[in-house]
């Protein structure tokens, strides 16, 4: 039994979380500098982790199983494919980012005194509430649990995690809103505690459906490994009715379609990215609906290859409207983190697009979207968010000619923008051109329809830049710093990996290939054939 | 050798991330390391082309593969480049005025503390357009096409603080993204109909597929060429595009960037010649715009903008050429190549003019500026001479080769595009004389200028530029590219046509064929000659005899409409962005009532439901023993009803 | 006679026993109910037993006399306490717990 | 009845008259199996004493210790039983037919031992309230005798009295849960139910802070359970003129029609299916009584917001526990034979009372009660593994029981802890930013809250997961889908809670957290810790539930 490198890859962050949260309530620095080594350690244990897998190799690597409640067929069963190992990559890569751009978010306040009870100062003397340690050992929890449920090859497994994961998060939005709210402090606690709450709720509610879809698979397959019933299923031994089927599958999509999230269940996003601190919005946006898509690729075709292509209408059209509509709300809006979710809801509805086109050009794309569109949203928010910071602001109305002041600032913003419109030469670009021309391929409609996506998302982001950047500087931001240097450690990194996986995106398609390959396999389909073989 | 190609690209490509990484500290040499950079991409240009001639018309291809793109089933995209003929005139185009203006800005620049940044710009221009004519597959043209978007943007917008800049650069962008989206289109297309997009490939086997198929390619290209190119019906961007400092408004706006959609064109040559009804329309477009720019050129009274419509329309010919198929496509490029060199003088003789007038545009406050810069005043009019087709000069050649060809179409289109080209050579002539006239003969309106007049709103009133200007000649730094360019404008026609030595050179690449108008090439070289005289002499009647007023007259209703780009921008405000922002309003609207208010209405009905079930626990111990009897009674005969049945 | 009239006599008085707590507000008069059921419940068993002829339903009915006295006990101890505190038997009065 | 029959009845009962009185022989007696009901029995029976002979100082002690070891005793002995074989190979009745010790009797014995155990340190918790006269008082009245606000009371609370007879009601209390789920005839478990029913209704009514409340509590209890229990004995009634017998095996024969040597009585009862189901029906409405299930329920609320909490932590899991264990044996060993009879009303009861509960609790204001409707949610739930009429479902629900009763009890020993002026501070509003004044709290109701809820790594996610699935299994899918979908709804009000605790700002007057002394802090720790172990590695425990799952006949 070699070394446990994957779960080894979940334990770190989440003993690191406890260790922070044990931080005493004073050494707060020493909480910060504790999360960040650890996610950072983290990444390096998902490098090792992608160092070890062959992307020809067998499906699933590094696998590990131990048995964990027999009673009800649940192991503790991890393995990775080159999709899983994309994402883990994505998810280690981030959080130190997340941490590092957060480093301040979770300081007690100074206006309103430290965050535990209303004014009682005697209280505040011996006051235990530690919110810094709070902060940064949720985020390293929800690494763990996001970590694991890529991991995980077993779907009760995962679908532990996938729930768990809610509690921090819920937690991280509910607890750490973001200060620069209009309205008060009342307000935005309000506010956020709202949004905290409908994100919960959503997710819940789609969990436990899933949780009953659960069941119904165990009660049908008999077991909850995911490469054994695929294996069933391929070889015929396991055969579901097609009705059991699609209501499995349903029971399922529907939670990871709140999850990731596809129109019309997107509603919970803007709020929560709204409501929550930047770093948060990255880590819920980048990181956790993830766990959506890569589900759909992973579970609902795999497990229910016949009932996906039965849903494939319908998802596509949903998809479609989740481009156009969310490209659309984005123009809509008057805050600027809400325009980013919306942005993203529009980008999920490619990611979307890509999976269930069930083209390999799309599904690559699809993967490489999401990795992709987690770093350039990293990129975005983030500096949205050190520029909210500065100016105690969301709306885009109270800026103006920030470029002037701070050019570091509006140009990495302009890149960062720039990536989510997929500008060739940038990541985004790549997965999004696959997804559509896989798409494009099997319903030309589709493709063309998604098409205008790249025009509204030129429109969104450029709309935001001209408002926000340019023009004459608005007297209140006359004195605007400009980036600092751990702000711009934070940025520059995902800057340069936007241009290099823009221009060398070939470490990451080898890494997903072979997987795509199996994927479509699993789903017994195969390219739509060139209408004349070229003379190659 | 094929290995200078990456080079040549590289060149500009470091120098832009040099200065735009480099930070302040480089603001003091910036200029000089992109001018040096630019310069040696030139030289690098230069050497392949020296390379070419050394070998024989057949094989002057040559292709280097650095490595695979995006590789992926079934997809494969290399960045590969492919150096012809073809692309080879417009690497040395794109060096060679690039260099000049590199030089030139490093004059006009000089007192903006941004100066390092727009040279970092430029040198970024210079290396997407570099990728863009050198690509070796259309998904690297496509990056290519979207960088030079990007400098654009950067460039037009270049003066932010000016929100009429941002604004234009962003409808610069926006325009052209809808041309992207026909080329990403037709990409698609090429990728389900031959499995690839490389050149090569899918250029050989066109005979292989349906000609419907290929329209729609051919179709979804013309959109993106219109995009970048400024056609109708996407031209809308390019006069506010004039907003961006003038250098960039000879580099991009005239010389390189929009002729991009001609390269477009001729390169998917072999598409258009498989698709008559798409060359239709590619004619029609290219006709339509060269009136349309025309017309437009003749009312505005900025002097920039005037030039623009100029560009918009002599574009329009050659997108008309292009669309005559092997006949055109050479002529086509040769016209791109000498409006290249003159139409850049123009616009550095415009910025010339405007240095030396406090930036002022609107030639009604010019007049009579020949004697304080002498070198602006003869390049200009040389560059003059050239686009109006003054016999001998390159425009002259390059046109009147057009124009035949559009004859030599045959047939009742041959006649109408003929006509078309022709009327516009004239309005040319006409619209090119007003701004020689406006700006450089006349009285000297500069001198007495008046306040701003509330019947003349645009009329910014002269304290806004700092008092009356001194009109002088502008630095070395800024004449010699001038010089150069007129040079060219003068020369290079002659040089090219002179035994159509161009059109042979681009043979191999364009397939030219000799068009035979109905009428003798003499007779069209006549009439054309005949109706630049007749514009002209218009042209001197209104603007040469009588004096020009400051304030800009009522004018015709057409002036009117021209004055305002035909009205083609109002309709876009009231159609797409009026209407836009109606539909997102409302979106965002049903968004927070319809689909959050489901969920949140679910939640309160439950709300509801739970307050109203509350009720029942009244507190009262003998109800709940009526619920219990109840509860009793139902089981009771639920159980025995369950054995009945 | 036939037994089964016992039962339905047995039925009756469980019937106005359930009944009575229903409709009657004064606690002890609820618990007599109550014991009025329970004692039908006795005269059932009583009349099963004796179908069945054997001893069973007797025994039990002997402990449901046990049961019924020991509930006796504890009821008065709780319904005399209230009535102390609120000087009324009125099981209606005791409502200040709802929804 | 033929007059034939009325002869024989008479020479039947002649015959034994006939007979030499000598031969009259002894019922034999297990003690050893029976040993932990005796032990508890026995120690409430010397509580009693103990009132009686040990000086008022010294009985609080007393009384724990006694309690405290006997709970531990009994056991032990449930634990030695089980491991010499009486869960499962030596699984046998006992007592003449009594009682029955097997796996399910001793399991549900064994979770009623801890958590009476449990409930023991919450009932002899004396550092809550503020001391009165210079000694320590617990959350029981004085003097239950006392009217409330009397001067009688004041100089009780003077004298320092406090009730420590609710240690032995506790006892008997225990005792009586403990027989219930192992009751093996009908008789039995009638006695059964009146032993835990009435100190029951007494220890409801023996708050001290709020008594009006409490004593209502107790009339409402009372009455509506002696109501129930009316109902349970005439269905035990019909159920022993149906089948001629008390006996569960003997019944289950005659439903199954398996029984030999019918007699001509037998054979025209047996015939009239209306007694057996009409008795059926009965004798489950007693039991769906005190699981609380809908439409039986509205006793629950009241009661748990009036009565003393540890009362009320000790009756919520308990009683569950014990009425479960009942139902569970009612109809996996007596009923088997009606299962197409009543399987499908009891989906009906199951889905009502998931969704009832969990619906009314969204607008609860009352912490307690708000618990309270939880449970009634969380009895519908269990009835879904009930339905399940498989061995899974009855380790499922064993399991369920387990989990639910430690969480249960914990939570209401957090709320002891929550006080304000007026004693405990029950109201919702007022535990809002109880996470920013003490975390530690908070956060373990937090962790009970989301056990409640059914949140992956929590006990309470284990038992749902193994019951639904148990359902499934059984052929009830809808019934799982209504489960899930009435515990998003139920979710939302313990997050609800949650949100207050944490993301709202305290109330200048609100409450403090009393420290409490190890007793409690044990209770809420045990608590704890089970529901994250059952969480996290429920294996064990599923096993022993699974090998426990089977009932003897």
């Amino acid at each position: 039994m070699s070394f446990p490198l994957l779960t080894a890859t979940a334990v770190l962050p989440a003993l690191g979380a406890v260790a922070t949260a044990a931080v005493p309530a004073a050494r707060r620095t020493a909480a910060k500098w504790l999360a960040l080594l650890v996610s950072l350690a983290t990444l390096v244990l998902a490098a090792v982790v992608a160092v070890r897998f062959e992307p020809g190799g067998a499906r699933y690597q590094l696998t590990e199983t131990y048995e964990w409640i027999p009673a009800f067929g649940v192991r503790w069963e991890l393995g990775v494919d080159g999709i899983g190992v994309a994402l883990l990559l994505l998810t280690a890569l981030l959080i130190p980012f997340i941490v590092l751009a957060g480093w301040h978010d979770a300081d007690p306040s100074p206006s309103s005194p430290p965050r535990s009870s209303g004014g009682h100062p005697k209280e505040n003397a011996n006051n235990r509430w530690r919110p810094t340690q709070g902060f940064f050992a949720l985020i390293l929890m929800v690494e763990a649990m996001v970590i694991l449920s890529f991991e995980a090859t077993d779907v009760f497994l995962f679908y532990i995690f996938f729930e768990a994961m809610l509690i921090p998060m819920y937690f991280l939005i509910g607890g750490f809103g973001d200060r620069a709210h209009q309205g008060g402090e009342e307000a935005a606690a309000t506010q956020r505690s709202y949004a905290a709450v409908k994100f919960l709720l959503y997710n819940l509610a789609g969990g436990l459906i899933m949780l009953a879809a659960v069941i119904g698979l165990y009660v049908a397959a008999g077991s909850f490994s995911l490469p054994d019933i695929v294996a069933a299923r391929a070889s015929g031994e396991l055969e579901m009715g097609t009705n059991t089927e699609r209501l499995l599958f349903l029971g399922f999509f529907l939670a990871f379609a709140v999850k990731a999230p596809l129109w019309p269940l997107h509603t919970w996003l803007p709020n929560a990215m709204g409501e929550a601190t930047a770093p948060v919005a990255v880590l819920i946006t980048a990181v956790v609906d993830k766990v959506g898509t890569f589900a759909m690729l992973r579970f609902c075709l795999g497990l229910f290859p016949e009932a996906s292509k039965w849903a494939t209408p319908v998802v596509l059209v949903l998809a479609l409207v989740s481009i156009v509509y969310g490209a659309l709300l984005a123009v809509g809006q008057r805050d600027i983190k809400r325009l980013v979710a919306y942005a993203s809801i529009s980008h999920f509805g490619f990611i979307i697009l890509g999976i269930f086109v069930m083209t390999s050009q799309g599904q690559s794309g699809a993967t490489l979207y999401m990795v992709n569109h987690g770093i350039s949203t990293a990129a975005l928010m983030l500096v949205a968010g050190f520029l909210i910071s500065r100016r105690g602001s969301r709306l885009i109305a109270d800026y103006g000619g920030v470029q002037k002041v701070a050019p570091v600032l509006a140009g990495t913003f302009l890149v960062g923008g720039l990536a989510t419109l997929s500008l060739p030469g940038l990541a985004p670009f790549v997965s999004e051109f696959l997804v559509l021309v896989g798409a494009f391929a099997r319903y030309p409609v589709v493709g063309v329809v998604a098409t205008f996506g790249i025009v509204l998302a030129a429109l969104y982001t450029l709309v935001l830049y001209q408002r926000t950047m340019t023009g004459p500087v608005k007297p209140e931001l006359a004195k605007l710093p400009d980036l600092r240097v751990r702000e711009l450690a934070v940025v520059a990194p995902l800057i340069a990996l936007l241009i290099f996986l823009g221009v060398y995106p070939k470490p990451l398609t080898d890494l997903v290939n072979p997987a795509v390959r199996h994927t479509m396999s699993d789903v017994q389909e195969h390219d739509p054939e060139p209408e004349v073989e070229a003379a190659k | 050798m094929e290995n200078l190609i990456a080079p040549l690209i590289a060149a500009p490509l470091l120098g832009a991330a040099v200065l735009l990484c480099g930070g302040r500290r480089l603001d003091k040499a910036g200029h000089w390391i992109g001018t040096a950079l630019a310069v040696a991409s030139f030289v690098l240009g230069a050497v392949l082309f020296a390379g070419l001639l050394g070998r024989g018309a057949e094989d002057r291809t040559l292709v280097q593969h650095l490595f695979s793109w995006i590789p992926v089933e079934g997809f494969q995209a290399d960045v590969a480049f492919r150096l012809d003929q073809l692309s080879m005139t417009f690497v040395l185009l794109i060096t060679g005025v690039g260099s000049l203006i590199h030089v030139y800005s490093i004059g006009y620049m000089e007192h903006d503390e941004r100066r390092r940044r727009f040279f970092g710009y430029l040198n970024l221009f210079l290396a997407a357009m570099l990728i863009l004519v050198l690509a070796d597959n259309y998904l690297l043209l496509y990056l290519g096409w979207e960088g030079v978007g990007l400098a654009s943007y950067l460039l037009i917008g270049f003066w932010q603080h000016k929100p009429s800049a941002a604004t234009a650069a962003k409808k610069a962008f926006l325009v052209n993204r809808v041309g992207d989206m026909g080329l990403s289109i037709a990409i698609m297309l090429m990728f389900t109909t031959f499995g690839t997009f490389a050149f090569t490939p899918v250029l050989g086997s066109v005979g292989e597929t349906g000609e419907g198929t290929l329209t729609a390619i051919a179709l979804m290209l013309l959109l993106a060429a219109c995009g970048k190119s400024a056609q109708v019906p996407l031209q809308s961007w390019l006069g506010d595009a004039m907003e961006g400092p003038t250098p960039v408004s000879a580099l991009i706006h005239a010389a390189t960037m929009v002729t991009a959609g001609v390269y477009l064109i001729v390169r998917s040559g072999a598409i258009f010649n498989a698709a008559p009804d798409a060359q239709l329309v590619v004619t029609v477009v290219g006709a339509v715009t060269l009136i349309f720019g025309a017309i437009v050129g003749c009312a505005k009274d900025d002097i920039k903008k005037a030039l623009a419509g100029s560009t918009m329309s002599q574009i329009g010919y050659m997108v008309l050429a292009a669309g005559l198929g092997p006949i055109g496509y050479a002529v086509a490029i040769m016209h791109l190549v000498t409006h290249g060199f003159f139409k850049a003088g123009l616009f550095l003789g415009a910025g010339s003019v405007m240095h030396g007038m406090n930036d002022e545009v609107d030639m009604r406050r010019y007049g009579g500026l020949r004697k304080y810069m002498p070198v602006t005043f003869v390049t200009f009019g040389l560059g003059y001479l050239a686009i109006i087709g003054f016999p001998g000069l390159s425009g002259f050649f390059s046109k009147d080769l057009i124009i035949e060809s559009a004859f030599a179409k045959g047939g009742v289109q041959g006649w109408i595009l003929g006509t078309v080209t022709l009327v516009g050579a004239g309005i040319t002539a006409f619209y090119m004389t007003r701004v020689m006239l406006m700006t450089f003969f006349g009285e000297e309106r500069w001198r007495n200028l008046p306040a701003a007049s509330p019947d003349a709103p645009d009329v910014e009133p002269a304290a806004d530029h700092g008092g009356v200007p001194h009109p002088h000649e502008s630095p070395k730094v800024m004449t010699v590219p001038m010089i150069v360019l007129a040079f060219g404008s003068v020369f290079a026609g002659a040089f090219f046509g002179i035994g159509e030595r161009f059109v042979h050179w681009l043979e191999p690449v364009t397939a030219y064929e000799h068009g035979h108008p109905p009428v003798s090439a003499l007779t069209v070289t006549a009439a054309t000659v005949t109706v630049m005289v007749i514009g002209v002499g218009l042209a001197w009647l209104q603007y040469g005899r009588r004096p020009v007023p400051v304030v800009a007259p009522r004018g015709s209703l057409l002036t009117r409409a021209a004055r305002r780009d035909l009205l083609q921008d109002d309709f876009n405000h009231v159609v797409l962005v009026r209407g836009g922002e109606h539909l997102t309003r409302s979106l965002v609207y049903v968004d927070h009532t319809l689909v959050d208010g489901v969920v949140n209405g679910t939640a309160a009905g439950v709300g509801g439901l739970s307050s109203r079930m509350r009720r029942l626990q009244n507190g009262f111990a003998r109800s709940y023993a009526v619920s219990m009897f109840g509860g009793t009674a139902l089981l009771v005969a639920a159980t025995l009803l369950m054995r009945a049945v | 006679m036939n037994p089964v009239n016992y039962l339905y006599l047995a039925a009756l008085l469980f019937t106005i026993g359930a009944t009575g707590v229903l409709i009657r507000r004064n606690a002890i008069v609820v618990f007599m109910c109550i014991e009025l059921m329970l004692n039908a419940c006795n005269l059932s068993l009583i009349a099963f037993s004796r179908m069945h002829g054997n001893l069973d339903g007797q025994i039990i009915a002997f402990f449901t006399m046990v049961v019924a006295a020991a509930e006796v006990v504890v009821g008065l101890a709780i319904i005399v306490s209230l009535f102390r505190t609120r000087h009324s038997a009125s099981v209606d009065d005791a409502a200040l717990m709802k929804l | 009845m033929s007059a034939s029959a009325v002869h024989g009845l008479w020479t039947d009962l002649a015959a034994p008259a006939a007979e030499p009185i000598a031969r009259i022989q002894a019922p034999t007696i297990e003690y050893a199996q029976l040993s932990p009901v005796l032990i508890v029995i026995g120690a409430a029976v010397l509580g009693i004493l103990v009132e009686a002979f040990v000086p008022r100082r010294a009985r609080h002690y007393t009384q724990l210790f006694v309690a405290g070891v006997a709970l531990a005793a009994g056991f032990a002995a449930v634990v030695a039983l089980s491991v010499s074989g009486y869960a499962t190979t030596e699984a046998g009745i006992a007592a003449e037919g009594a009682l029955a010790v097997d796996g399910p009797a001793l399991f549900l014995q064994g979770v009623i031992l801890l958590v009476g155990l449990v409930a023991l340190f919450t009932f002899a918790e004396r550092r809550l309230d503020p001391a009165a006269h210079g000694n320590r008082v617990d959350s029981f009245a004085a003097q239950a005798a006392s009217v409330p606000g009397s001067d009688g009371e004041k100089a009780a609370v003077k004298a320092g009295f406090t009730t420590t007879e609710v240690f032995p009601l506790l006892m008997f209390a225990v005792g009586g849960m403990m027989v219930f789920p192992a009751a093996n005839d009908l008789l039995t478990l009638f006695i059964a139910l009146e032993v835990f029913s009435l100190p029951l209704y007494l220890l409801c009514a023996l708050a001290r802070r709020r008594r009006l409340l409490s004593q209502e509590a107790a009339v409402k209890y009372f009455l509506l359970g002696a109501f129930a229990s009316a109902f349970t004995l005439f269905g035990i009634a019909l159920l022993y003129g149906y089948a001629g017998s008390v006996s569960y095996a003997r019944i289950a024969q005659v439903v199954e029609g398996t029984v030999k040597e019918v007699s001509p009585a037998l054979a025209g009862t047996m015939g009239n299916d209306v007694l057996l189901l009409l008795g059926a029906a009965l004798v489950t409405m007693g039991l769906l009584f005190k699981v609380g299930a809908v439409p039986f329920h509205m006793w629950t609320p009241d009661v748990y917001q009036g009565a003393p909490t540890p009362v009320t932590g000790f009756m919520a899991s308990a009683t569950k526990v014990a009425a479960f264990g009942a139902l569970l044996r009612l109809l996996y060993v007596v009923l088997p034979g009606l299962r197409w009879d009543w399987r499908p009303v009891m989906w009906a009861v199951a889905a009502v009372t998931m969704v009832i509960g969990a619906i009314v609790a969204i607008t609860q204001t009352d912490i307690k009660r708000l618990l309270a409707y939880s449970s009634i949610a969380h009895a519908g739930f269990i009835l879904a593994g009930v339905i399940a009429a498989k061995p899974e479902g009855i380790s499922s629900v064993l399991f369920y029981l387990a989990a639910y009763s430690f969480v249960t009890v914990g939570a209401f020993a957090v709320v002891t802890l929550v006080r304000d002026a007026g004693g405990e501070a029950t109201h919702l509003s007022k535990w809002a930013g109880l996470g920013r004044r003490s975390p530690l709290v908070a956060a373990v109701f937090a962790v009970f809250l989301l056990a409640f809820a059914g949140i992956p790594l929590t006990s309470g996610f284990a038992g749902k997961f193994a019951v639904f699935k148990a359902a499934a299994e059984g052929g009830a899918a809808p019934l799982v889908v209504v489960g899930v979908l009435s515990s998003a709804v139920a979710a939302f009000f313990y997050i609800r809670v949650i949100v207050l605790m944490f993301f709202s700002e305290p109330t200048p007057e609100g409450p403090t957290v009393a420290v409490p002394s190890p007793l409690t802090t044990t209770a809420i720790a045990v608590g704890a810790a089970v529901t994250v172990v059952l969480g996290v590695a429920p294996q064990y425990f599923l096993d022993l539930a699974t090998s426990a799952g089977t009932f003897v006949r």
